[in-house]
């Protein structure tokens, strides 16, 4: 199946919806508000966008399940968010081989964009573009020299390591201690003492949320306080810092949209549609990334008019220049699907307010643009 | 005291009891006797409802009183309370308790703490190897010593009916006497009513007031034991006074034929 | 009392011409199954495929040898890497990979054998699991082995560039190996290995005394099982395409333990029937019920009403949990024992 | 910073010990390995949050009313799961357990949703007391130290001296002879699960306190607690507090010097231990005689 | 002395107990030798030690001329020693079949490979099976277990059992037997016989074996020589009737009443 026809478009995301890493599945749902959206104002050209979620519980073998049949038996004309790197690496090709796009996974993955693979477009700004430019923050805005990093063992953590590493080079510096940590781990007494004995005073983060809030109270206990500085995916402010027991005050974090609690029409707008047709969800920076990533999909659709077909909607992809919605500027090309190259800061204010630290910044060491 | 009437009961699909009938009058010793598989040990587990987790029905069909209460829909835990003793085939002490602590699990029903450690004493008395070996696990027990303190155990709650499956199994010739002495003594004494399954018929008819005779499933005599000692057939299988010799003789002869 | 017996019968491998009939018509099914079911469910099938291999490999070791296992994942792991590393790092051909690899499997298998020689119970399966998270990790933290980012799988060439790329193409070979284990392992069991591994179980200290080795059973028992658990690594790579150490965990060994339980402890149809039920289900038991007419409304409304609407999904794990305490209640031999009584109950039939 | 390792090494050590005793009573009676003890913790700390954050009520009314939740879930799942199960192996008991506890994580996550929660005890870990220089305990801990204590003591106690707890080893080492002796043995199944129960989601509560309250919280923590109870021996209470110190130091000290060996450090160090003591630290080993 | 079966000096003990100590014996070739003693007195733990279950602190053990300590059980049932246990070892989820088979176990060769690769009636596998079937089938009917061949042991009668331990002991075709009460929980017919079948055994089989019992009759029905044990010591040895007599045996073990009859 085409994954289209004359009244609808039939667009899906998976993501873990139960099991341990179910916490990441609201960033598969939320694509279904922006295409009640849609559908209200009478869909795209005369037709609907119709979403389907599929739970994987983050277990490649599931993914591919789940997304054979999605392709086969529903027909799919695009996927979109799609979370788990080795979910995503295990269907990728499958994907391509069916003409399937494939717009905005819900991770960087250096291996979906390196080389270019022609049905794939990432928006996710690079791990290691946010670590370098977190890094030069907090090096040149806030003084401090002596860096500890916490990274969580995987790609995220260890591209996330590879940024601090680029700008402290650059720096001829060094992170006064790097320390390694599983997903998984609930005590972390010893990482926490490490770091303060290393003489940590701002600390970088690449991890799990609950892995930061357990590394923030755990350090309260003995009385160190670093500057803490984490990746995007600990900005979601309102909900760390309930758990956090509001130690989440006063961290800095990277981001690549507007904050949730923005007063941007672009994020109201959302916001509202949020409340009508998911009112169980909570608005936070999860669920507004799955309607991040969607917007690129929405907009090639739009521009590509009532002749829909996948080479039309690629070629409109492929010619995508500074693309904004609610996330970063987007730029395509055939020959790179690296969307986006930017991220802002923001800083955590008093009961999970967002303040906006810096806006859009480029990492201006990224060596990827220069291939 | 005990009335067992017309029980059925079933192992999966087959049959062990075809409706037995038997009782137990207060303050006599009745023994159970039968060779190997005649569902003596199913009669007792029955009795005290051990099989309920086999089958929920259990006994299949008949009634079991005990002191003109129906007890066979009754739990083991309820049934032991009322004032039955059991002491199973093969010891079922508990391995890794100690001595002591295996005796006092026999108390378990019993409230008087004084009475229990008089008790206790009495036992450890009789019984000097187990006094000796308080402290050990019970499960390194020579297999004599493990029936000891299963009889110990049972005694401990002082109970009404005690049941017996082959007390005698594995104690020494001078043991097995000292038990049937207790056993006696119990009974004359202390007025416990006895239910006693033996393969040594030669002892358990000695000291019982009346016994019965199981096949396959069924009772085939009851009688007074001097009735029973006097039969012929009792007598050739099983008190091992045979008549006929050619007969063992030519099982023998087919047996070493076969074999060779 | 000439009569001979002939002795063959007792173990030949069907024992009569029913079973004969009957084991016909089933395969006859298995391989034309592509006829009849779309393709894409077919990545579910050779899943379940995997799986059967692995459960019969691990009900020998648990239903047979009465060892406990938490960490097959750990083997399977090993199989599922070992194979293609062999093949992309040795440039191997699949048909040397994989048996290889298995090899390679069941040389753990043998190293964790020898704790388990005096462990028994909680003790053993805490070793067990100290095994599998080990895999894991290492693997997780070693670039060789793509650390946690995973390894592309290269493409299953047969020999002379006969490159199976489907998963239709996949599912024969995968059902031709899991026939061809399963039966070896059927013959295994009725011979003398399998009679000591069952000595093992139900009595170690006799079973040493009619002169059962206990080194070299109970590791033999580990190498057998963590050998097919290699083998069905080594094809769930090729299910796959990608992996990452991440499948590889303590859950999924709980879950072959799971299969092997609710199948039947130590048949082998009851690994075949736990691990197709429990995959199955898994994978597909009221998954997207929302989008089910009339129930899904309905199940939505009781979510927002009681529960969470987003939590719905939740209703796979809970169902197949009481499907699974359900099973085991009611049939301690597990689907197998309720195989049994159908089977009784047929030939008694319709008295 | 040697002293504060030992602080917070022995302080989560001692609550997997806490956790590592609910996983042991029941293993005395019943020779199973509670594989839902997580989720039953998990379930009844989410029961105390409901009615801190739903109902509004007061801290102390929470925590009481998710413990005497907690002590019914113990009984209900007794009852109405492993009761039932006809003549059953003890892996087939722990498929009922491993069953229950998917029943348990699914219903929580439909509830509550995946998403993490907040959850504080009275016990703040924000306030310290300085012990020595340099190092530091706070009011959790120091609430663990003294929860761990007084179990450990009181279970000691009533395993080797009253005539219920030697029932409980008695029905776990011959079921039928349990019942022969007039032991309710349903009834000892049920106080094992209940008593359990509620001691694991007292632990429960301090883990959610430490980290973030999610229906997925306690899968960790359930396997250190019953590592540590395997390593002090599973049958013996003051072994399994001594087993969780051993371990939440160990698992320090390695994390200080090796942070990467951290998460398995535990696993191997048993593995070493039980090669050389087959039952663990501190309990006998019983050798079936013949 | 013999070299065929022999134990010389013999010690063990458990924490301060000393549960054999010093005991010596010499067992002539196709003999039937019995060990009797009050409960407790170290018989089983003497069986223990020779087959290797228990390690004895002293004393030597000698199997045709071998001394056998320190050997592992497994080794010692190759070189030609099995034994019934007193409280019943069968491997209870196996037929009757399946346990005596696990009797010829050692005679065997079938590996892991040849075993799975039994794929027709020639096979290695299958052809061994075949021979030793016909051995085991022998066995079965010569202790009358026809009836429970293809049953579960597990749901056999006590004293069915103690045959089938038999029958699975003598599958080893042993040198020496090793049995430990095998009488126990049978009727008087049934003892009868179990001697006739103990005797058949020693003929047959040219096995010498030892025999533990508590049943004097049986004992003074078909042993050669008799010892009796008490607190690990032997306090008598001889032919049975000198034993039976013996002042310390009767004070131990049988009681002043005479109550063997038909001895
Ligand atoms: N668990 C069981 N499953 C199936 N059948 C059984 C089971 N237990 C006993 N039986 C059968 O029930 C019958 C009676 O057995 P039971 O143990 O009651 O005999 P018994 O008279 O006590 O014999 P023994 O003197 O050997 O102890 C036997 O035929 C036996 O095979
Ligand atoms: N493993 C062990 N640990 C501690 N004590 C033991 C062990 N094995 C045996 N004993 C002790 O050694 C003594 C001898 O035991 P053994 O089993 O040899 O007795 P036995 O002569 O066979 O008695 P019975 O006729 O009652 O079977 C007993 O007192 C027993 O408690
Ligand atoms: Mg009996
Ligand atoms: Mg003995």
């Amino acid at each position: 199946a085409p994954g289209f026809d004359d009244k609808e478009i039939r667009i899906a995301a998976w993501g873990p919806q139960t099991g341990p890493a179910a916490p990441w599945g609201s960033v598969a749902r939320a694509p279904a508000v922006l295409a009640a959206m849609i559908n209200e104002q009478g869909g795209i050209h005369g037709r609907k966008l119709k979403h389907f979620v599929r739970d994987d519980q983050y277990n490649p073998a599931q993914t591919k399940v789940v997304v054979k049949e999605l392709v086969e038996k529903e027909g799919i004309f695009s996927f979109v968010c799609g979370t788990g790197s080795a979910g995503g690496l295990a269907v990728k090709d499958y994907l391509a081989q069916n003409k399937v796009i494939w717009v905005g996974p819900a991770t960087s993955v250096k291996e979906y964009v390196f080389p270019v693979q022609p049905y794939l477009f990432s928006v996710y700004p690079l791990y290691e573009d946010e670590g370098s430019i977190l890094t030069k923050y907090v090096i040149e805005k806030l003084g401090i020299k002596e860096i500890g990093v916490v990274y969580q063992n995987d790609p995220y953590g260890k591209n996330g390591l590879d940024g601090v590493r680029q700008r402290l080079d650059h720096l001829k510096m060094k992170a006064v201690a790097e320390i390694p940590v599983e997903a998984t781990e609930k005590d972390l007494s010893s990482h926490v003492l490490k770091l303060k004995s290393a003489g940590a005073k701002a600390v970088l983060m690449w991890v799990h949320p609950t892995t930061g809030v357990v590394l923030v109270k755990t350090a309260a206990t003995i009385g160190y306080k670093p500057q803490w500085v984490a990746s995007n995916t600990l900005s979601d402010f309102e909900l760390m810092n309930k758990i956090s027991g509001g130690l989440w005050e006063g961290i800095i974090t990277g981001a690549f949209m507007l904050p949730p609690d923005s007063d941007d029409p672009r994020v109201v707008k959302y916001r509202e549609a949020a409340k009508k047709y998911a009112p169980e969800e909570r608005f936070g920076v999860f669920f507004m990334a799955g309607i991040m990533f969607t917007e690129p999909l929405v907009e090639a659709l739009k521009r590509v008019g009532k002749n829909l077909s996948t080479e039309a909607v690629l070629k409109a992809l492929n010619s995508m220049k500074n693309f904004q919605g609610v996330g970063p500027k987007l730029t395509w090309s055939p020959d790179q699907h690296q969307g986006s190259d930017s991220i802002q800061i923001w800083k955590c204010g008093p009961g999970g307010k967002t303040i906006l630290l810096q806006d859009w910044t480029v990492n201006e060491l990224a060596h990827w643009k220069k291939k | 005291m005990l009335k067992v009437n017309n029980i059925e009961t079933w192992y999966d699909l087959i049959r062990a009891l075809h409706g037995i009938s038997f009782e137990v009058k207060e303050g006599t010793i009745v023994a159970l006797l039968g060779s190997n598989g005649a569902g003596k040990t199913t009669t007792l587990k029955t009795i005290m409802r051990l099989l309920y987790d086999l089958r929920e029905e259990q006994p299949e069909k008949g009634t079991i009183e005990f002191m003109g209460v129906r007890i066979d829909r009754k739990d083991t835990e309820e049934i032991v309370r009322m004032g039955i003793s059991y002491v199973p085939e093969g010891r079922e002490v508990f391995p890794e308790l100690t001595v002591a602590e295996n005796i006092l699990m026999g108390a378990y029903t019993r409230k008087d703490r004084k009475g229990v450690k008089e008790d206790m004493e009495r036992l450890m008395a009789r019984f000097p190897i187990l006094a000796e070996r308080r402290n050990q696990e019970a499960g390194y027990l020579s297999g004599g010593e493990q029936q000891m303190l299963a009889i110990a155990r049972a005694l401990m709650s002082r109970p009404k009916l005690l049941m017996l499956d082959e007390p005698s199994l594995g104690l020494s010739p001078l043991l097995t006497k000292q038990i049937f002495d207790i056993i006696k003594e119990l009974n004359e004494k202390d007025g416990v009513t006895i239910l006693l399954v033996e393969q040594n018929v030669n002892m358990a008819l000695k000291y019982a007031h009346f016994a019965y005779l199981m096949e396959n499933g069924r009772i085939v005599r009851a009688d007074r034991p001097e009735v029973l000692r006097e039969d012929e057939d009792v007598k050739e299988f099983y008190l091992g006074i045979a008549t006929e010799q050619s007969v063992k003789g030519f099982k023998r002869y087919r047996r070493k034929v076969r074999f060779r | 009392m000439d009569m001979k017996r002939d002795y063959y019968e007792d173990v030949q491998l069907f024992e009569s011409n029913v079973v004969l009939f009957w084991t016909v018509v089933l395969l006859v099914f298995l391989f034309t199954l592509p006829l009849y079911v779309p393709s894409y469910r077919f990545s579910l099938f050779n899943l379940v495929l995997v799986h059967v291999i692995l459960a019969v490999g691990l009900n020998i070791l648990v239903g047979n040898t009465g060892q406990i296992s938490l960490g097959h994942a750990g083997f399977f792991a090993i199989g599922a890497y070992g194979t293609t590393l062999l093949m992309t790092k040795l440039g191997l051909p699949f048909v040397l990979a994989l048996p290889l690899a298995a090899f390679i499997s069941s040389a753990f298998g043998f190293i964790l054998g020898l704790p388990a020689l005096r462990l028994e119970g909680p003790y053993l399966s805490i070793a067990t699991l100290g095994f599998g998270l080990t895999v894991t990790h290492i693997i997780g933290h070693w670039d060789f082995f793509g650390g946690r980012t995973g390894l592309q799988v290269p493409p299953l060439d047969l020999g002379g560039g006969f490159i199976l790329k489907t998963d239709v193409q996949k599912y024969y070979l995968i059902l031709i190996i899991t026939i061809f284990l399963v039966l070896s392992a059927r013959n295994l069991l009725k011979t003398r290995v399998g009679r000591a591994f069952v000595a093992i179980r139900d009595s170690d200290i006799a079973a040493e005394v009619i002169g059962v080795n206990l080194l070299i059973y109970k590791t033999l028992s580990f190498a057998v099982s963590a050998f097919y658990a290699g083998i069905a690594g080594g094809l769930f790579g090729f299910v796959l395409g990608f992996f990452n150490p991440e499948p590889f965990n303590l859950i999924l060994s709980i879950v072959f333990l799971v299969m092997i339980v609710v199948g039947g402890l130590g048949a082998i149809a009851g690994s075949i029937m736990g691990a197709t039920l429990i995959t199955i289900l898994q994978y597909s038991l009221l998954k997207n019920i929302k989008e089910v007419p009339y129930v899904g409304p309905f199940m939505v409304d009781i979510s927002s009403r009681w529960f969470t609407v987003i939590g719905l999904e939740n209703l796979n794990s809970i169902v197949l949990g009481l499907i699974m305490i359900a099973i085991v209640i009611f049939e301690p031999l597990g689907i197998y024992g309720i195989w049994l009584r159908i089977k009784k109950y047929w030939r008694t039939w319709p008295f | 910073m040697y002293g504060q390792l030992i602080v917070e090494g022995l302080s989560i050590g001692a609550c997997y010990a806490v956790f590592g005793i609910a996983v042991v009573i029941i293993y005395k009676t019943s020779e199973v390995i509670n594989f839902a003890q997580g989720e039953m913790a998990m379930i009844s700390t989410f029961v105390a949050y409901h009615i801190l954050n739903v109902y509004g009520w007061p801290f102390w009314y929470a925590f009481i009313g998710a413990l005497f939740f907690a002590v019914l879930l113990g009984v209900f799942i007794e009852v109405c799961f492993l009761r039932p199960a006809k003549d059953p192996t003890v892996l087939g008991l722990i498929v009922i357990t491993l069953g229950a506890e998917m029943l348990l994580m699914g219903l929580a996550s439909w509830k509550w949703g995946a998403e993490q929660k907040d959850f504080a005890l009275p016990f703040s870990f924000h306030k310290t007391h300085e012990l020595f220089k340099g190092v530091v305990i706070n009011d959790w801990s120091i609430a663990v130290f003294v929860m761990a204590a007084v179990l450990m003591i009181f279970l000691y106690i009533f395993f080797r001296y009253t005539k219920l707890g030697v029932a409980m080893r008695a029905t776990q080492q011959n079921e039928h002879a349990a019942r022969i002796m007039g032991i309710k043995v349903e009834r000892v199944f049920s106080f094992a699960w209940g008593f359990s129960s509620l001691i694991g989601a007292l632990a429960g509560m301090f883990f959610a306190a430490r980290s973030t309250l999610d229906p997925a919280y306690m899968m960790e923590p359930f396997l250190r607690a019953f590592a540590a109870a395997v390593l002090g021996g599973l049958m013996s209470i003051p072994g399994v507090v001594i087993g969780g110190g051993i371990l939440g130091i160990l698992e320090n000290f390695v994390g200080f010097h090796w942070p990467a060996w951290k998460p398995i450090v535990a696993f191997l160090v048993i593995v070493a231990v039980l090669c050389i003591r087959p039952s663990g630290l501190f309990a006998r080993h019983y050798e079936k005689k013949v | 002395m013999g070299d065929h079966f022999r134990v010389e000096n013999l010690s063990i003990s458990f924490g301060g107990l000393k549960a054999v100590d010093g005991v010596s014996f010499d067992v002539e070739p196709n003999t039937i030798f019995s060990i009797i003693g009050p409960n407790g007195s170290g018989k089983t733990t003497i069986f223990n030690l020779i087959c290797g279950i228990y390690h004895p602190h002293s004393g030597r053990i000698i199997l045709e001329g071998r001394n056998i300590v320190g050997l592992k059980p497994d080794r010692i049932a190759r070189l030609g020693i099995a034994r019934t246990f007193q409280n019943i070892e069968l491997f209870g989820n196996a037929t009757v079949m399946d346990n005596i088979m696990l009797g010829r176990h050692i005679h065997m060769k079938t590996g892991v490979f040849s075993g799975a690769f039994m794929w027709w009636r020639g096979s290695r596998a299958a052809q061994e099976e075949i021979v030793h079937r016909e051995e085991v089938e022998k066995i079965i009917d010569f202790l009358d277990l026809q009836s429970v061949r293809d049953q579960f042991v597990s749901s056999l009668p006590y004293g069915k059992r103690k045959l089938v331990e038999l029958g699975r002991a003598l599958a080893l075709k042993p040198k020496v037997l090793l049995l430990d009460e095998p009488s126990a929980g049978m009727n008087t017919e049934e003892k009868e016989d179990l001697s006739i079948w103990i005797k058949d055994i020693r003929e047959d089989y040219k096995v010498t074996i030892l025999l533990i019992e508590h049943d004097m009759n049986m004992i003074m029905g078909i042993s050669d020589r008799v010892i009796c044990l008490n607190y690990g010591r032997k306090i008598a040895e001889g032919l049975p009737q000198e034993v039976q007599k013996h002042p310390e045996v009767i004070e131990a073990y049988l009681g002043e009443e005479d109550i063997f009859r038909h001895a």
